[in-house]
C-alpha cells in the first residue's frame, strides 16, 4: 500500500514535471521542472530498490548535468529565448508520432497482455524480492561482466570531455 | 513492487512527452532537455525489468545510459555555446547554415 | 479517504522514530546554526582584539535569538524585475538540500535518521550538492549583475571542487570498503586508526575542497562582499536571506560531519584501540562537570534575572550530560533506578560528545582560516582546483589503492598500514607538485589567467 | 537568413559568448569603493575591458567656499577634504598662507607640526592598509590597524581636542602648546609600533594568496605614472624617487634623516611595500623629532586680521597620498581671491582606467584600494 502511494506520488510528479518542462516558455523554468522530473525519477528508482542508481541519478544527473544546463542557459542571452514562440511547428507531426507510439505499445500490451518472447504477464507480473538492494551487486557486475562496456563508457566520457572543451573554447 | 505495467506506462508517458518536446520546441536547449527525458524513460524501464528479473544487468545499463547522457549533454551544450557565440541564437530553425 | 488515513498511519507507525528525529533536526538546527554564528563572531572578536557581541544575554549568549527575531520581522523585499517563482524557490531549495543531507549523518552510534542505507555517505554528499541550485537560481532570479556573477562563479566553483572532494572521499572509502556511515566508523574502530592518518593527502584535499564547496573564505568568491556586494544573496533580505545563511552553516556542519565520519573516526575517541589512553573516556564527563560548575559560579554575576535563569539552565544541562556520562562509573557504588535508567544513553552521549567535538574543531579551522587569509581571485581559485587539487586527489586514489594491495600482501593491519600509505601519500604529493610546476612553466604568460575560459 | 548579422556577431565575438558586454555599475553604494566613487565597468565575463570613474557625489565646492571666508575661517574646511589625514591638509594650507604672508613659523612650532604630520601619515597608511586588506578579503588586519590608529587619534585628541578633523595648526604656528606628556606618548607609540608593523607584515607580506592577489596587478610604469601626474606612494612604487619632503623640504623635514622607499615594478604589491616602509620611516622621523624639540614661541607674529599682500603662491607638501598643493591668489583683502587645491587622490585616480584594463573584477577592488583615494578629497 505504502509502496503504491509512493509510486503514484513520484510518477505524478515526474509526469507533471516533464509536461511543464516541455511547455514552459522560460528556459530556466523548464530546467527547474526537468530537475523536478529527474528527482521524481530518482524516487522511483528508490522505490524499485535501486539505491545506487538513485544516488547516481541525483549526483550525476541532477547535480552534474543539470548544473551544466543551468549554467549554459545563463551564459546564452535569455531575453531572446523568452520572447519567441514556444512551439515552432510540426505540431501535427508531434501528435502523430506520439499517437503512433502510444498506439503501438498499447496495442501490443492490449493484444497479448504479455511480454513479447518470454510470456510474462506484463500488467500483473509482481516479482519476488529477488534482487538484494545493494550497491555492491551493481559494482561487482559492473567490474566483472560489464568491464568492457564500462571501459568504453569511460573512453566515451573522455572523448566527450575533450570535445566539449574544443567546442566551447573561444577562438583566439 | 507494483506490477511491471505501471512502470512501463510511466516510461511510455515520459518518452512521449520527451518526443513531443524534441519535435516541437524551437529552443535547442529545451530539445536537449527533452532528450534527457527520453533517456530517463528508458532508464525507468530498464530498472523496472532489472527488478522484475532480479538481475542487476538492467541497473548497470541504466548507469551506462546516465554516463552517455552526461557525455551527450557536455558535447551538446558545447556545440550550443560555440553556435551561440557565432550566430547569437539558440533556435533550431535559425541554424540553417552548414558552415559559418 | 480511508485509504489515505490507512497509508498515513501505516507510514507513521513504521517510521515514527526517524520522523521525530527529522522534526527535531529541522526545529533545532536553526538554533544550533545561530550559536555557531555566535561562536564564530566570538572567535573572530578574539582574534581581532575586541569583544564581539556582549549586550544580549550573558556574554551575548542570547544574541542568536535576537538576530533570528530581527530577521523574521524584517520586510520581505522582492525586486520588481525578479522572477518571482524562482526567487521564492531558490532559498528554500538551498536550505532544503542542506537539511536533507543531515538525514544521512550518524551522530554517535545510536543517532541516525536514515539508518542503514547502503549508499550512506554518498547520499549525504549527493544531496548536499543539490544546494547549488538554490545559489545559481537565486542569483539568476534576482536579475542583478552582481547576483548573476556570483551565481556563475558559484556553479563553476562547486562543480570543479566537487570532483576533488569526491576523489578524496574515494581514497578514504577504499579503506572502509563500505558506504554505510556506521560501518565506516566501525571499520576505523577495527583498524584502530583513523583514516585521516592513513590517507593524509585525501584528508587535506577534502579539507580544502570542502571549504570551497561551502563558499567559505578564502574561497568565498560567490559572496565576496568587497567585490560583489554579497554575490548571489545581494537582493535577498530578511527571512529569505536567513534561509541562505542557514543553508551555508548547515552545509558547513554537513561537510564537517562527513570529514569527521570518514577521516576523523566519527564518534570514536582518539586512538580507539590504544588501551592506556582509556582515561580519555572520562574526559567528557569531567569537562561537562567543569563547565557546569563554572556556569553556576557565574550565575550571581549576571545583571538581569533572565540572564541568571539562562545561566542556570546551561549549568543544569551540563550536569545532566555529565550525570549520564558518569552512569557506568556510578553503578557499582549506587544502586539507584535512575542511574540504571540513564545507562543506555551513555554510549550515545559519549559518542555524540566526541563527534560534536571533532565537528567543532573542523568548523573552528574554517573560521580560523577565514580570519587569517585574504581571498583568492577567481582564476587563481580555478587554477588551484584544476591544476593541483584534482590531479592530486586522482593520483592519491591510485597510490592509495596500490598501498592497500601492498599492505594486504604483507599482511599489514591497522597502524602497520602506515608503512605503505605514508610513502604513497608523499609520492602523490610529489607528483602533483611536479605537475603544477610543469603547468606553470608551460604557461608563464598567463599570469592573470582567463576567467571566461574557465567559465566555459 | 542572417548573413548580414553574422558580421555584427563576429565583431561581438570579443565579448563573452558574443553576448552584449556586461556593464557593471560599481558604486556609489558599494562596500569597497571607499565612499561614493562610482565606477562603470565594461566587462567581458569578469574581465574589465573599459572603465569610467564617475565622481562628484561628495562635491561641496570647497574651493568656492574659500573665496567667501577669511584666511583663518577657511582653515577648518581643508580638514574635510582628506578627512583621514586632516593634519596634513592643515599643514599644507597654513604653510601656503604663511608663504603668502612671508612669515615663517617658529622652530618649535615646525617640529611639533612635523611630529603630528608624520603621525597622521602613519594613521592614514594604517587606514589604507586595513581597508586594502579587507578589500582583498583579509578581515583581521583592519582591526589591528584601527587599534594602532586609535593610539594616534588619542594623541591628537590630547593635543587639540579633536580626533578626525583636527584643525591642529594655525596660520603662523600653533594655537596650543604641546601638552606635557606628548613626547612620552609619541615615544611609547613608536616603540610599540615597531613590533606591530612586523605583525602585519607577517600576516600579509609572504602570504601566498596576498602575493597572488597583488603581484602583477595594476601595473603602472614609471613613464606612465609621470605622464598621469601620479604622486606619492603610487609614483614611488613605480620606481621614481620623488618625495617633496626631500625635494623641497618644508616644516622641519630638512633636519631629519629618512629614506624614501621606491618600488621596482609599480604593481599593487610594490605599492603595499612602499607604504609599509613609509610607515617605518615616519616612525623614525617621529623618534628623531621628539628627541630634540626646541623651546621658544609657538606662534609667529601675525596679526588678528590677515591681509596678505596681493600676489599668488603655490605650496605643496607630501601628504600621505601624494603631492597636496595649494595655489592661493590674494588681492590684498581679508579673503583669498582664488584657492585652487591639487588633491593627490584626484590625480592618482586618473590612473585607474589604465591600471584596471584587462584585469578581473576582483582586481578592480584591489586597484581602488591600492590607489588609496579618499572621495572627500577627490570631489572636494
Amino acid at each position: 500500500m505504502l509502496d503504491q502511494v509512493i509510486f503514484y506520488l513520484f510518477s505524478a510528479v515526474a509526469v507533471a514535471g516533464a509536461i511543464l518542462t516541455v511547455t514552459r516558455r522560460n528556459v530556466v523554468h523548464s530546467a527547474i521542472f526537468l530537475i523536478t522530473a529527474l528527482l521524481a525519477t530518482a524516487g522511483i528508482f528508490l522505490q524499485l530498490r535501486a539505491e545506487f542508481l538513485f544516488i547516481v541519478q541525483i549526483i550525476l544527473y541532477v547535480g552534474g548535468i543539470m548544473v551544466l544546463f543551468v549554467f549554459v542557459i545563463m551564459l546564452v542571452n535569455l531575453d531572446v529565448a523568452v520572447r519567441q514562440l514556444r512551439f515552432a511547428r510540426q505540431k501535427w507531426v508531434a501528435l502523430l508520432i506520439s499517437l503512433a507510439l502510444a498506439a503501438q505499445v498499447g496495442l501490443m500490451l492490449w493484444s497479448t497482455g504479455k511480454m513479447p518472447g518470454q510470456g510474462v504477464p506484463v500488467l500483473s507480473a509482481v516479482p519476488a524480492d529477488k534482487l538484494p538492494p545493494n550497491s555492491e551487486e551493481v559494482a561487482k557486475s559492473l567490474f566483472s561482466s560489464y568491464l568492457l562496456p564500462f571501459e568504453i563508457a569511460s573512453v566515451l566520457l573522455l572523448v566527450a570531455m575533450i570535445g566539449a572543451v574544443v567546442m566551447a573554447k573561444r577562438r583566439a | 513492487m507494483l506490477p511491471i505495467g505501471h512502470y512501463l506506462f510511466l516510461g511510455l508517458a515520459l518518452f512521449i512527452i520527451g518526443v513531443i518536446g524534441v519535435v516541437t520546441r524551437r529552443n535547442v536547449i529545451v530539445i536537449l532537455m527533452s532528450i534527457e527525458l527520453i533517456l530517463n524513460a528508458v532508464n525507468i524501464n530498464l530498472v523496472a525489468f532489472s527488478r522484475l528479473y532480479g538481475d542487476v544487468a538492467g541497473q548497470v545499463f541504466a548507469l551506462f545510459i546516465i554516463a552517455d547522457a552526461a557525455a551527450e549533454a557536455a558535447v551538446g551544450l558545447g556545440i550550443i555555446i560555440a553556435f551561440f557565440r557565432n550566430r547569437e541564437t539558440v533556435l533550431e530553425d535559425e541554424m540553417d547554415l552548414l558552415k559559418w | 479517504m480511508q485509504a489515505v488515513t490507512q497509508v498515513t498511519t501505516e507510514f507513521v507507525k513504521q517510521y515514527w522514530a526517524p520522523l521525530l528525529c527529522g522534526f527535531a533536526i529541522v526545529a533545532i538546527l536553526p538554533l544550533i546554526v545561530g550559536y555557531v554564528v555566535l561562536v564564530e563572531r566570538k572567535i573572530m572578536a578574539d582574534m581581532q582584539a575586541r569583544l564581539g557581541p556582549m549586550r544580549v544575554g550573558p556574554h551575548g549568549l542570547l544574541q542568536p535569538i535576537a538576530d533570528a527575531v530581527k530577521l523574521l520581522i524584517k520586510e520581505d523585499i522582492i525586486p520588481e524585475d525578479a522572477d518571482k517563482l524562482v526567487f521564492w524557490l531558490a532559498p528554500v531549495l538551498s536550505v532544503g538540500a542542506a537539511l536533507l543531507a543531515m538525514a544521512g549523518l550518524a551522530i554517535g552510534p545510536a543517532f541516525q535518521i536514515a539508518k542503514d542505507i547502503n549508499i550512506g555517505i554518498l547520499f549525504v554528499v549527493g544531496v548536499s550538492a543539490l544546494g547549488i541550485f538554490g545559489i545559481v537560481l537565486g542569483g539568476w532570479a534576482s536579475n542583478s549583475h552582481y547576483s548573476l556573477i556570483g551565481a556563475l562563479r558559484s556553479s563553476a566553483q562547486l562543480v570543479s571542487y566537487e570532483t576533488a572532494a569526491g576523489m578524496a572521499l574515494v581514497s578514504g572509502l577504499l579503506f572502509a570498503g563500505t558506504l554505510n556511515v556506521t560501518s565506516i566508523v566501525q571499520a576505523q574502530y577495527d583498524q584502530g586508526i583513523w583514516f585521516g592518518l592513513l590517507a593524509p593527502v585525501a584528508f587535506f584535499t577534502y579539507l580544502v575542497a570542502s571549504i570551497a564547496e561551502t563558499n567559505r573564505a578564502p574561497f568565498d568568491l560567490p559572496e565576496a562582499e568587497s567585490e560583489l556586494v554579497a554575490g548571489y544573496m545581494t537582493e535577498f533580505s530578511g527571512f529569505r536571506w536567513s534561509l541562505y545563511f542557514l543553508a551555508e552553516y548547515t552545509n558547513m556542519i554537513v561537510v564537517a560531519s562527513v570529514a569527521t565520519t570518514l577521516f576523523l573516526g566519527g564518534w570514536l575517541r582518539p586512538f580507539p584501540r590504544t588501551h592506556w589512553l582509556d582515561f580519555l573516556d572520562f574526559l567528557p564527563m569531567v569537562l561537562m562537570t567543569g563547565i557546569g560548575i563554572y556556569g553556576l559560579l557565574r550565575v550571581p554575576k549576571q545583571p538581569a534575572r533572565v540572564q541568571q535563569l539562562f545561566m542556570l539552565a546551561v549549568a543544569g544541562m551540563c550536569f545532566a550530560a555529565a550525570f549520564v556520562l558518569a552512569a557506568p562509573v556510578l553503578i557499582p557504588f549506587f544502586k539507584s533506578s535512575l542511574i540504571a535508567a540513564v545507562k543506555p544513553y551513555h554510549d550515545g552521549i559519549l559518542g555524540g560528545f566526541w563527534f560534536i567535538f571533532k565537528v567543532s574543531l573542523y568548523i573552528y579551522f574554517f573560521m580560523w582560516l577565514r580570519f587569517t587569509l585574504p581571498r583568492y581571485r577567481f582564476d587563481q581559485l580555478m587554477r588551484l582546483g584544476w591544476h593541483f587539487l584534482i590531479p592530486l586527489s586522482i593520483i592519491n586514489v591510485l597510490v592509495i589503492g596500490v598501498a592497500m594491495i601492498l599492505g594486504s600482501h604483507f599482511h599489514l593491519e591497522g597502524w602497520q598500514l602506515l608503512l605503505t600509505t605514508i610513502p604513497a601519500s608523499v609520492l602523490a604529493l610529489i607528483i602533483a607538485l611536479f605537475i603544477l610546476n610543469a603547468e606553470q612553466k608551460s604557461e608563464p604568460q598567463r599570469a592573470s589567467g582567463d576567467a571566461s575560459d574557465t567559465y566555459a | 537568413m542572417a548573413t548580414d548579422t553574422t558580421k555584427d556577431a563576429r565583431e561581438k565575438q570579443k565579448t563573452l559568448l558574443g553576448a552584449d558586454e556586461l556593464v557593471l555599475n560599481m558604486g556609489p553604494q558599494h562596500p569597497s569603493t571607499h565612499g561614493v566613487l562610482r565606477v562603470k565597468l565594461k566587462l567581458d565575463g569578469e574581465r574589465v575591458i573599459g572603465s569610467e570613474c564617475m565622481i562628484g557625489y561628495l562635491h561641496r565646492g570647497v574651493e568656492k567656499i574659500a573665496e567667501h571666508r577669511t584666511y583663518q575661517q577657511f582653515a577648518p574646511y581643508v580638514d574635510r577634504m582628506d578627512y583621514v589625514a586632516a593634519v596634513s591638509n592643515g599643514l599644507g594650507y597654513c604653510e601656503a598662507i604663511e608663504k603668502l604672508l612671508m612669515v615663517e613659523a617658529p622652530p618649535r612650532a615646525k617640529v611639533i607640526r612635523t611630529i603630528l604630520t608624520e603621525l597622521q601619515r602613519i594613521a592614514s597608511h594604517l587606514l589604507w592598509l586595513g581597508t586594502h586588506a579587507l578589500d582583498i578579503g583579509a578581515l583581521t588586519p583592519l582591526f589591528y590597524c584601527f587599534r594602532e590608529r586609535e593610539e594616534i587619534l588619542k594623541i591628537f585628541e590630547k593635543y587639540c581636542g579633536a580626533r578626525l578633523t583636527t584643525h591642529a595648526f594655525r596660520i603662523g604656528g600653533l594655537q596650543y602648546e604641546a601638552y606635557d606628556t606628548l613626547e612620552k606618548d609619541v615615544e611609547r607609540f613608536c616603540k610599540a609600533f615597531e613590533s606591530r608593523i612586523t605583525d602585519y607584515e607577517e600576516l600579509l607580506t609572504q602570504n601566498r594568496i596576498w602575493l597572488g592577489r597583488t603581484k602583477g596587478v595594476g601595473i603602472l610604469k614609471a613613464a606612465e605614472a609621470i605622464a598621469l601626474g601620479a604622486t606619492g606612494p603610487v609614483l614611488r612604487a613605480s620606481g621614481v624617487k620623488w618625495d617633496i619632503r626631500k625635494a623641497m623640504p618644508y616644516a622641519a623635514y630638512d633636519q631629519y634623516k629618512f629614506e624614501i622607499p621606491v618600488g621596482t615594478t609599480g604593481d599593487t604589491y610594490d605599492r603595499y611595500l612602499v607604504r609599509m616602509e613609509e610607515m617605518r620611516q615616519s616612525r623614525l622621523i617621529c623618534l628623531q623629532a621628539i628627541e630634540n624639540i626646541p623651546s621658544g614661541p609657538i606662534m609667529a607674529k601675525v596679526g588678528k586680521v590677515l591681509k596678505p599682500p596681493p600676489g599668488e603662491v603655490y605650496h605643496a607638501i607630501e601628504a600621505p597620498k601624494g603631492e597636496l598643493g595649494y595655489y592661493v591668489i590674494s588681492d590684498g583683502t581679508v579673503q583669498p581671491y582664488r584657492v585652487r587645491i591639487r588633491p593627490p587622490s584626484f590625480v592618482n585616480l586618473q590612473a585607474f582606467d589604465k591600471m584596471a584594463r584587462g584585469h578581473l573584477v576582483a582586481d578592480v577592488v584591489a586597484i581602488i584600494g591600492t590607489l588609496d583615494i579618499v572621495l572627500g578629497e577627490v570631489d572636494r
